[in-house]
């Protein structure tokens, strides 16, 4: 990267030690692991298991951010390569993939491998899935016995977006079914580490990761601005500490305060994320992370990110001081995360499908010129209903998308000067229906 | 007296245009080979000699195609995509629809009275969507690539291929002929596959009349014929298809030159 | 080949489109090479994609199969056969003689002898040539699209760039043995390797596909010719058989017109 | 007796597997309601109390996708976009609603879209949960209710527990039909062929209840005289894996020298092989049926679960144990694992079928395709070299 290219985007300095956190989680993991103190993978689970497993002293990887991570470092091809040889088919999530290809070298060699990034991750004691949004995320864990003697806890969790969950008392049981489940995950943990709950401590972690959350929501409250004040890539980066909450939550709670006064004092003074915003764009869902290097190239020309896949952010905050249970409370806090986005669409009498409407929700509240689609050609759940984003947006909007398409872990998958050309050509589109908007009487 | 240029370097050849007052004044094309900076240059030296010119005549060049990034001269680098879609509309005001076959790819691009891009589509990174499909075809047959489409015209029941890829398409070709069916039914049902790949694309974006094909799949009667069977409407088809997209550099470098001046 | 396994005649001719015509052709050949009558000939046995298309053949056993006999008739302690040709690429476990466990790819072009010749026709070089090409090369280029199609494109923008003809070339090598070799260690690779079919030709692509294996591997004397020794040499061992136990066999009628496609 | 008298039954199954919707369309002519369904987690029982007729939504091997396109992208199931495909296309205008399962991530989107592009006048997604914990049989009990209430007012009728119950029984009886006609692949040769067992599948899944169960039995009786029945062959098959819709892919296996006599799969055995307890709330019978005893790879099931410690071995056994069984009962020398494309829920499975099979000495082969019919011919060879290895 020339220096003029570092200047198109303006990163947050707050972002620094936000993304610092994540070498830690995986340092503190291996740390434990030497130790024999017990650690787990996780699946991400939007804070159903997350406070349970912290609360009983385990250390926490997160083998999807290792995913990311083995994709930004190029050492991920060897291990897709490993999972290909050992007759996974290819079109299997890449996440998953690498995830399988690291724990077959890992079991092979007896040690954490050497050229693994990050330092690595520790042989777990347990492994934490999560089926919530993804069928790869109930089937990747069980498939690691080939390998791995660690036991699978499979959460369980209602979907997002189902309208039938609007019907009366719905929500209601399915709070308590979550509530069950997690109690069953509570003994079973007690059974494994030996250790009986901490209830105070759970508590007081729930709270964190619940002020956590509201932060980081108000933190991107603030991005509708223009110029929006952050761009997606400084959202990538710090979304690691509420998604994966490990380590001392009151040290990513004041982080994420510092990043709050930043991104306001940026409102204040009008400074945005990119040197000169001509388009705003919304992304979805999962970034090439091996071609970030794109979106800089992409900020040369104007385009701002300015807001992105709802899967990755928080709820929308709700009231839960009055929940006694923190078993309950961890139960809504999620709850209200997948089916919060969706109300809005349910009470206008719209339907429109689990993914989708957050994505016009966006583009309104943010005025976005156009969405960017990135479909996976190694998974599903971020792709299959990217279509009728597209086509949504357009008729209800008629804000364009472009689609460009790539994968999360194989950079083999995605061609930059194809993507720039499309995306050139786009820049001619959003103008058009910028136009188109405002003689239909939009107000961007 | 003003001249302008207009380079695509695509993958498999290159074409070039100089226009004067938005007309086409001298048209060639050579062979991309491997080395697109010398093809560009010759292309020039070329064009220029057609209509007896200068490199210092020129006012303004505009490159495109696949291997623009490499051509040594020229004021803008323009996306091809847009380029298809001025060059187009210089010649049909009325399309607002092109389909646009390439040896490497296809799209289909939607736009407006200006000539502006409003929407497009571009086939998968799968050669079944692009001419490439029709050469392998052809290959795996050993029939002439030029022939192809004529070949096809004279088939009485094109077989249906209902593979995606191209790569399969191959194989399903082979299996086919080795089932005993004749060529020209293969190469139909080649054609017929690709006029339904352009379909799903223009699904996509949307069909509004009137609608233009360019491309190198322009020069092809059998392609032509079955896309119009596919889609039950005429296609408009441009004098010297292949030239469009460097047509339309010529015309952007054209307008590039007049809103600098004022 | 006659009963001894002794092999009398081999013709190796290229399948175009029409493999009926090709079949008698080839027979014509064979026969008088070895300058036999067809009636001669005790039992047929077609092999291959065409092996439907062999009106005149007694019996239709699949490539690998035959592949398999032919290759252990060579070499006896084969585990693991690899076969690239032009239109697939196969592994095949092999133990004590018999085919135990087999991969193959013939749905991409890509990791086939088909990708080197589309290649070498796009960079207009010899398919012959390309080997020792690639033998010069010092530093091989990584060749990142897996589709034929897209290499093609790939190869022509890295020789623009300046990159030089015999690394592109023995990065394409590379491209397809990583592509054949990720493939056939789904049978857990192990001594002997031998390495058959029309790529097999290829000196470069024999001492890449030992790079990306590590370990030896042997190529016959005439690589495109051990399926059909195979074969020959079934048909023997089931005339043999049928013989001893004094059966008769039964076999199609010995014509060399053209046929018309059973339905 | 005309051979055509004699196979009045698989006549009669010929006739509805060539135009699946001939007799639904006659029933609707009549004033009935036709219910499409999408795979096997949608409650039939529900529907049959209600004097609804449930109808299987298939793909077409033949049809080439076209117009799903637009709407999903070409990179998932196949078979999902071909039923989409044949939708957008009018194909399925008939049906008076639709009920989708959360059977996996490609059927629970293509649900929604379905929903907004072709607005059925009744539409109904069951949040099917993934694991069987006792919670989550309970929450699928609730969900049913759901189920229940959107049918009730759809139809404007109530589902009595008198309906419900006969409406299991007569299911039920259709499972033990299907076993039984099963029970006939068991002799060698088997007295029914791979491709006509299956048309008998879908001509099923193409019937009200309790016609399938006359055809059923009318199939039986004459397939036990019946002296034109299938070639004796040196290899007996089992074949595991997604959705077998269309029969071209068991021809292709049967023309070679091999005998299908057992399925693992969507369309045959699988939906039968379990019944519905009546409980006293026949929906605790039905919640427990649905999620626990169906065996679909989308559901997360393990042997070891709630064990503190893991046992590869125990767990494969305890997933795909039955196949052993399948294979030791119907006499079936190797295994034919097969999925279509994209498959994300059969191909995490594969691996480990694999090794249980191989553990227990079962020859098997995996073969993936495409739902296209000329994606078969290259997996011929791969079907006749494995034989080869087995004859």
């Amino acid at each position: 990267m020339t220096d003029e290219k570092k200047k198109a985007m303006n990163r947050l300095q707050t972002m620094y030690p936000l993304r610092a956190l994540i070498d830690e989680m995986y340092k503190r993991s291996v740390e434990a692991g030497k130790a024999g103190k017990p650690t787990a993978w996780c699946m991400v689970n939007w804070w159903e298991g997350d406070p349970i497993v912290k609360a009983m002293g385990m250390e926490t990887v997160y083998p999807e951010n290792y995913g990311a991570a083995c994709a930004a470092t190029g050492a991920a091809q060897a291990y897709l390569d490993r999972s290909d040889s050992d007759g996974f088919p290819t079109h299997m999530c890449g996440y998953a993939r690498n995830c399988i290809g690291y724990t077959a070298r890992m079991m092979e060699l007896g040690e954490i491998p050497p050229e693994a990034p990050m330092g690595g991750m520790t042989k777990p004691m347990l492994l934490v899935g999560a089926g919530t949004l993804c069928d790869a995320r109930y089937k990747w864990f069980q498939v690691l016995g080939r390998y791995l003697d660690a036991p699978v806890w499979m959460l369980e969790i209602p979907h997002p977006g189902v309208r039938e969950f609007m019907m009366e008392g719905v929500s209601e049981h399915n709070i308590k079914f979550i509530v069950e489940e997690l109690r069953e995950f509570v003994t079973f943990l007690e059974r494994l580490v030996g250790r009986k709950m901490d209830w105070d401590k759970l508590e007081e972690i729930t709270d964190d990761i619940i002020a956590i959350n509201r932060l980081w929501f108000e933190i991107n409250e603030l991005r509708k601005v223009r110029p929006c004040p952050m761009h997606s890539r400084d959202f990538w980066t710090c979304m690691n500490a509420s998604l994966y909450p490990s380590g001392d939550l009151k040290v990513s709670l004041d982080l994420y305060r510092k990043m709050y006064d930043e991104v306001k004092s940026r409102v204040d003074n009008k400074i945005g994320s990119v040197a000169d915003e001509k388009y705003r764009l919304v992304f979805a869902e999962l970034p090439p992370w091996h071609s970030l290097r794109f979106f800089d190239q992409l900020a040369e020309r104007g385009w701002n990110f300015v807001i992105e896949s709802w899967a990755y952010h928080p709820p929308k905050p709700i009231d839960l001081s009055k929940v006694s249970d923190p078993l309950e409370r961890i139960a809504r806090h999620t709850y209200q995360w997948l089916t919060g986005y969706f109300e809005n669409a349910f009470n206008a009498g719209e339907y429109w499908g689990y993914f989708a409407y957050p994505y016009l929700e966006y583009a309104k509240d943010y005025k976005c010129d156009g969405a960017f689609l990135h479909p996976l050609l190694t998974c599903r759940t971020a792709t299959n209903h990217l279509m009728l984003v597209h086509d949504r947006l357009m008729k209800k909007l008629n804000v364009p998308s472009l689609v460009v398409e790539g994968d999360i872990v194989d950079l083999k998958l995605f061609d930059p000067v194809d993507a720039m050309r499309k995306a050139e050509t786009f820049e001619e589109i959003m103008d058009h229906y910028k136009k188109v908007r405002r003689e239909k009487g939009f107000d961007w | 007296m003003a001249w302008f240029m207009g380079i695509d370097i695509g993958s498999g050849t290159s074409k070039g245009v100089i226009t004067k007052d938005g007309k086409p004044k001298a048209y060639h094309l050579l062979p991309s080979g491997v080395n697109y900076k010398a093809v560009a240059q010759k292309l020039r030296q070329e064009l220029l000699a057609k209509v007896d010119l200068s490199p210092k005549d020129i006012s303004y060049t505009v490159v495109t195609g696949h291997g623009a990034g490499s051509i040594p001269f020229g004021n803008q680098q323009v996306a091809d995509i847009r380029c298809c879609a001025r060059g187009i509309n210089s010649i049909f005001p009325s399309v607002r629809t092109v389909i646009d076959i390439q040896g490497m790819s296809s799209q289909v691009i939607r736009l407006n009275e200006e000539g502006q891009v409003t929407n497009f589509a571009v086939s998968e990174r799968c050669a079944a969507g692009s001419g490439r499909f029709l050469e392998i075809i052809a290959n795996v047959l050993r029939i002439d690539l030029k022939d192809i489409g004529s070949l096809s015209l004279r088939s009485k029941h094109p077989v249906a291929f209902t593979t995606g890829c191209a790569v399969f398409g191959e194989s399903e070709a082979i299996s086919r002929v080795s089932e005993g069916i004749s060529k020209e039914d293969i190469v139909a049902g080649a054609h017929k596959a690709l006029a339904n790949k352009i379909s799903t694309l223009l699904d996509r974006v949307g069909l509004e009349k009137d609608c233009a094909i360019s491309g190198g799949g322009g020069l092809n009667t059998g392609l032509i014929k079955s896309v119009e069977e596919k889609l039950g409407i005429q296609l408009l088809v441009p004098p010297h298809p292949q030239f469009i997209t460097a047509l339309g550099a010529a015309i952007i470098a054209e307008e590039r030159q007049n809103h600098q001046k004022g | 080949m006659d009963g001894g396994g002794r092999i009398h005649a081999r013709v190796v001719s290229h399948t175009g489109a029409e493999h009926r015509r090709l079949a008698n052709k080839v027979m014509e050949e064979v026969l008088e090479q070895a300058n036999l009558p067809f009636d001669e000939i005790s039992y047929i046995i077609a092999t291959g994609y065409g092996r439907m298309n062999v009106p005149f053949a007694d019996r239709q056993i699949t490539e690998l199969s035959c592949h398999t006999k032919g290759v252990v008739s060579l070499y006896p302690n084969v585990r693991i056969a690899i076969d690239i040709g032009g239109q697939d690429a196969k592994g095949l476990k092999i133990s004590d003689g018999k085919l135990i466990d087999f991969v193959m790819n013939d749905k991409c072009a890509a990791g086939t002898g088909r990708f080197l010749e589309v290649i070498a026709s796009a960079l207009g070089l010899k398919v012959e040539d390309l080997g020792s090409i690639s033998l010069k090369s010092t530093n091989k280029v990584n060749i990142s699209s897996t589709c034929t199609v897209f290499a093609q494109q790939e190869v022509i923008s890295r020789l623009s760039e300046g990159a030089p003809l015999e690394d592109i070339v023995a990065g394409l090598h590379d491209a397809i043995a990583s592509r054949v070799v990720k493939m056939v260690k789904r049978l857990k690779v192990e001594p002997d390797v031998v390495f058959t079919g029309g790529v097999a030709k290829n000196v470069g692509m024999v001492k890449t596909m030992k790079d990306n294996l590590g370990c030896e591997v042997s190529v016959p004397e005439d690589p495109l010719l051990t399926g059909a020794i195979g074969a020959a040499i079934l048909g023997k061992e089931i005339t043999l058989k049928a013989m001893a136990k004094g059966e008769f066999i039964p076999r199609k009628e010995r014509r060399l017109e053209e046929v018309t496609f059973f339905k | 007796m005309s051979v055509k008298n004699r196979n009045k039954g698989l006549t009669r199954v010929r006739e509805i597997y060539q135009d699946r919707s001939c007799r639904v369309k006659e029933l609707k002519a009549e004033g009935k309601k036709v219910m499409g369904y999408f795979c096997i987690y949608s409650v039939l029982e529900m529907m049959t109390a209600l004097d609804l007729v449930p109808y299987r939504i298939l793909g077409d091997i033949r049809e080439p996708i076209t117009k799903a396109d637009a709407c999903l992208p070409t990179v998932v199931c196949p078979f999902v976009r071909s039923c989409l495909d044949l939708a957008l296309k009018g194909k399925y205008d008939f049906l008076d609603g639709v009920v989708f399962g959360h059977v996996c991530d490609v059927g629970e989107k293509t649900a929604h879209i379905w929903n907004i592009y072709l607005n059925p006048p009744y539409f109904h997604f069951i949040d099917t949960p993934h694991t069987v914990h006792k919670a989550a049989v309970g929450q699928h009990k609730e969900l049913l209710k759901e189920f229940k209430k959107t049918l009730e007012a759809f139809t404007e009728k109530k589902i009595t527990a008198v309906g419900l119950k006969k409406a299991i029984k007569a299911h039920n009886q259709q499972r033990a039909l299907v076993r039984e006609l099963y029970e006939l692949r068991k002799p060698d040769p088997p007295l029914i062929s791979g491709i006509e067992a299956l048309q008998v599948m879908v001509a099923l899944v193409s019937l009200p209840v309790e016609e399938g169960n006359e055809l059923l039995e009318q199939v039986i009786s004459e397939v036990k005289q019946r002296k034109d029945g299938p070639q004796k062959k040196p290899v007996r098959l089992l074949v595991w894996g997604s959705i077998i819709d269309d029969t071209s892919l068991i021809e292709m296996i049967e023309r070679l020298d091999a005998n299908l006599v057992m399925d693992d799969t969507c369309v045959g055995s699988r939906a039968y092989w379990s019944g519905v307890e009546l409980t006293k709330d026949p929906l605790d019978g039905l919640a427990y049926r649905y999620l626990v005893q169906l065996k679909c790879p989308r559901t997360f099931r393990e042997v070891t679960f709630g064990e503190t410690k893991k046992d590869y071995m125990a767990d494969l056994e305890g997933r795909f144990g039955y196949l052993r069984d399948y294979a030791k009962e119907w006499n079936a020398k190797g295994v034919i694992l097969q999925s279509v494309r994209y498959c994300d829920i059969h191909g995490y499975e594969v691996p480990g079928v694999k090794d249980y099979l191989d553990h227990v000495g079962l020859p098997n082969i995996y073969i993936e395709h495409s739902y296209t019919e000329a994606a078969l011919a290259p997996l011929r060879t791969r079907v006749q070299a494995f034989l080869e290895t087995l004859g």
